[in-house]
């Protein structure tokens, strides 16, 4: 159950309604009708009671929408797109789509999670948790894409990486830290976009970049809620308590410098205005590419270094002080 | 005993409670000091034991272990309060553990070679990786950089840890910065994992080593044992996710028994930095252009 | 028809004796003009024919083709005879195919992009690679890295030649050596594969490229089918090692139509080589050893 | 059936005899016996009659002898071996047997392919078959080696790469081709070596080299002589035939240029000495790596490429000559 979902359930009863006696009324002049106006005015109290302000939990939700927008959403919105697949020793991971791309110009190499839209892609594409082999190609085409001085835009979107017997056999483990070395110093821009669910390593495989940016009502946290409160508690139905807990809001991702922005979302969530949303997220990494392009490829890796190492927080005992912290 | 391990013994409470030891797996009864002297396996049935970080880095080095990092400690980022707030667990593992963190760091000679040391303990919050590890970790790689010295890091980590939240999470990513600057230049790194280690430790340092090394019988893997479980609806084969078992997947080089590993560690380091290095790495970057 | 062409036109046989070709996969009997209009795809059941090397440059190319390496010719380094000495084998395929060995190379446009194309033919001796597919290829890739051009090869191969033994053999590491200074450079290759790519070829240029396309349906793999059903004593599903098998298998990364192959390898070129490359790659390498 | 092992019983069964008659007349001067000094003349001759001169054929089996010493043998003499195992994602292939080594006091990586002595292990390495997994060990420990400048020393003796069909199904050809590009600009001294068989993409996998050497019997082939009867003639059985055709013996190898030196076997096979064999070999590497490590990387790479380059026979047609060849 998608508390989002539940939660809009009234709402679209009443957009429904509006739209019936804006048929009815259709030759009168617009705002004249008392009923209208009213019920106008009443879904948008409702709207931003509903929106206005959503708890870490609801944002989870949000996030795994069943209209929210996908990765293939946003390639379908590219002006090209060629897909390249397979790591080229075992299989191709449908999770992740990625190839080359044009936008506005610009040429790129897009990597992306995929979690699919109905039940049959869904299992198609394991409902984006990819496998090793998927992150074997991404790691193949980080490099394809330095070979060639493409910048590189992923797209994140994942409750995590497969946790199957068969990608413990491929070794998970590997695949993701192989990820994270490829792309720590790939001499060419990378912008990641978490445009759903960012869920641990297996999202993080794809955000070791030079701008981390995130959609207004989207997660990214160091486990699931789920996950957390099970390894906490031992009580996965305590998520509601775990993502309170957990900071994973695009807002604290950016006060804790995770995050270098937050896209705004419409009131109600990307899905109430997918192309608008989606033309957004564009032109916000088209414009950081652009800003990025103009760094001289050493002081990129320099800089993206730099911005990797600073995060965290914690004490340094002074020097000359008791030995207890 | 050299000085440094001595100043930490004395922090230890004595060991009257602790003489006998229970083995796990076939339940020996084994005295507290001849455990010790056999590095903390089991002379039954060869269980290894989990060691703590300053046990095992006695063993190793020659002498002295100058620790570095010791002075980052834990903060509170997200004023996390469950049970417990988060501060009095970090308290309550420093009582258990006589540790500050998860991993202890430093610099030593092993055979007469320099190396840098990473350890990390599993008594310290099941050796769950916060900013702490994270920050030390990369200071140990920074530091072996500079001093061109080989490092090796000891892992034993349940994964990131929550009370951190993403804080903890990104230092998979700092820590693999450090590791891959440190490795461009030419150094050598070698991991040995112990049991356990499982998510984020397994998904970054853990598999960037140049030469990866297991005790026997450790539990490695990305996804817990229980996790797999759950989602399968069945239980697993023993062997699953064991050193053995990732020896025949490829997963890693070589399994080896504690009572060998320092001697295997010392010819690692002897076919690694036996060459003038500095010399033949120099050149190989001067003519990269070609 | 460009001049190139002509010229190469003019050594060929009258059609009449081929004006209607069987297709061998659904039996529908195809009108020799029809079928190279469709680029020798059947209409009715989109089997694509082996193709000429000639027929390919010409669909592929903006109009020019300079030829090179055409003056490198087969010698007979083993005097080879078995049934017949090995260059009466040569002769023959010279008459039948009207090429002078198994690859033509050479440069030329595709939608105003200059390229470096090689393109084998599987009608002379079974693309089998000798001493002059590898010649003719080495030369090729050398010369478009001094021109800093992409490079696109098309395979269609049964293997090394037997007749030149380990002259053949010796072949696909000195490809090997010219690929990789060309990549190294900087440059895009790009594979197209066809129907079939088996033996050195696979297990060399034909899977060291950029981006490996295939055409639909066709033969790819390193073992031929019969060696490996001889092995395990049962037949292979009829599947196995096709372009389509291979994409699922995770080896190739896209299969394309040969009516959509122009416009694929169009678009490639662009994201290839859109961007100023020379100073980009100049600068990566100045810094290299930071 | 192994034909030099055929041709070997009577000259076993003989010095047996000789053998006994030594024991028997232990307490006569040397030489004295007449009856055992015929016999050891005539040893000496059929010896030299049946190896003096050995057809390609012979060589091939000479290759294959049960007893001829295998990769392991070499590794077991070696001053230190620390073998490292898998390729990281997926197997350990047996067949390839890699790792750090020391001898006469150098350090270097080893790669090796082991066909198995008896049949216990002939099964589990493959009969010395490597499959992709196995390939890509060694592509990692080509990196591992040059990252810590160690020089390469392959061991070569293989039939052939595996062609099964998990081998297929895992690219063998891309595992192949990758090896060979992996080598061909390491920047570190390689020395490849045959002991045993050499054979096809499957064995040139680890032999692009800066120097490549063999065994005066190994052999080293585009195919196996019972593959190149059945790919020309469709008949395995005329591998006879075949092998006369492939000059695939160490004489004819090193003509062509392909292969620098051949170090001589005793009379009758590495077999009939393998310590004395082992330690010429060890040797002979030794000295080429010696020679190796005084060449500037750079110009060890740019020497390597100018060795391959140049292999290959053909005509050029002059310009202006007719259009025939
Ligand atoms: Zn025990
Ligand atoms: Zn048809």
């Amino acid at each position: 159950m998608n508390v989002i979902v539940e939660r809009e359930k009234g709402l679209l009863e009443l957009e429904r309604r509006i739209k019936e006696l804006q048929v009815l009324f259709a030759d009168q002049i617009p705002g004249s009708n008392v009923e209208l106006s009213a019920l106008v005015e009443k879904y948008g109290e409702i709207q931003r009671e509903i929106f206005g302000t959503l708890t870490p939990w609801q944002r989870v939700h949000m996030a795994r929408h069943p209209n929210r927008p996908l990765a293939l959403d946003y390639i379908a919105a590219l002006d090209a797109f060629d897909e390249l697949h397979g790591d080229r020793h075992f299989r191709d991971d449908p999770a992740i789509v990625a190839g080359f791309a044009k936008f506005a110009g610009r040429r790129v190499m897009v990597i992306a999670q995929q979690k699919g839209r109905d039940v049959k892609e869904k299992v198609l594409r394991n409902f984006g948790m990819p496998s090793p082999e998927g992150y074997r190609k991404v790691q193949r085409l980080v490099a394809l894409a330095e070979h060639l001085c493409l910048p590189i835009v992923t797209l994140i979107d994942t409750s995590g990486a497969d946790p199957g017997i068969a990608s413990e056999e491929h070794a998970q483990g590997e695949s993701i830290a192989q990820s994270l070395y490829a792309f720590s110093t790939a001499r060419t821009p990378i912008v990641a976009t978490v445009i759903g669910e960012g869920g641990s390593g297996g999202a993080l495989a794809l955000a070791v970049a030079d701008r981390v940016i995130m959609l207004e009502h989207s997660v990214y946290s160091v486990a699931s809620p789920e996950g957390c409160a099970a390894i906490l508690w031992g009580d996965s139905s305590k998520a509601e308590e775990a993502a309170e807990h957990l900071k994973l809001t695009s807002d604290d991702l950016v006060r804790f410098g995770i995050v270098d922005l937050a896209i705004p979302e419409p009131l109600g969530g990307a899905h109430r205005d997918a192309p608008g949303t989606i033309a957004r997220v564009w032109e916000t990494i088209g414009s950081l590419l652009d800003d990025l392009g103009r760094v001289e490829r050493g002081a990129l890796v320099e800089q993206r270094y730099e911005k990797y190492r600073k995060i965290g927080e914690f004490a340094v005992r002074r020097a000359g002080s008791a030995d207890s912290p | 005993m050299p000085d440094w391990l001595r100043l930490r013994r004395a922090e230890e409470p004595p060991v009257d409670a602790a003489q006998w030891t229970k083995c796990p797996k076939c339940g020996t009864m084994l005295y507290r000091r001849d455990l010790a002297a056999a590095l903390f396996v089991c002379s039954t049935c060869e269980y290894h034991f989990r060691m703590h970080a300053f046990d095992r880095i006695s063993g190793l080095v020659d002498g002295d272990f100058t620790e570095s990092g010791a002075d980052v400690l834990p903060g509170d980022p997200l004023a996390w309060v469950d049970k417990r707030p988060y501060p009095v667990k970090l308290e309550a593992d420093r009582v258990k553990s006589h540790l500050t963190e998860g991993i202890v760091c430093g610099f030593g000679t092993i055979g007469g070679i320099a190396v840098a040391l990473g350890v990390m303990d599993f008594n310290f919050r099941g050796g769950t990786m916060g900013t702490v590890v994270g920050e030390r970790l990369a200071l140990l790689f920074e530091e072996a950089r500079k001093r061109r010295v080989p490092c090796i890091v000891f892992t034993a980590s349940g994964g990131a840890r929550m009370e951190e939240g993403m804080l903890a999470l990104m230092q998979m990513a700092k820590i693999t910065l450090a590791v891959r600057r440190f490795r461009d230049d030419g150094n050598f790194y070698c991991v040995v994992l112990t049991d356990p280690t499982t998510g984020g430790v397994s998904a970054s340092f853990a598999f960037q080593a140049d030469v990866i090394v297991s005790e026997p019988k450790a539990a490695i893997g990305f996804a817990g044992r229980r996790v797999i479980e759950q989602t399968i609806r069945q239980k697993l084969p023993d062997n699953f996710q064991t050193a053995e078992f990732l020896l025949e997947r490829g997963a890693i080089d070589m399994v080896v028994k504690r009572a060998a590993l320092r001697d295997t560690l010392l010819r690692l380091l002897d076919y690694a930095v036996g060459e003038p290095r500095v010399a033949s790495h120099a050149s190989r970057n001067g003519s990269a252009a070609r």
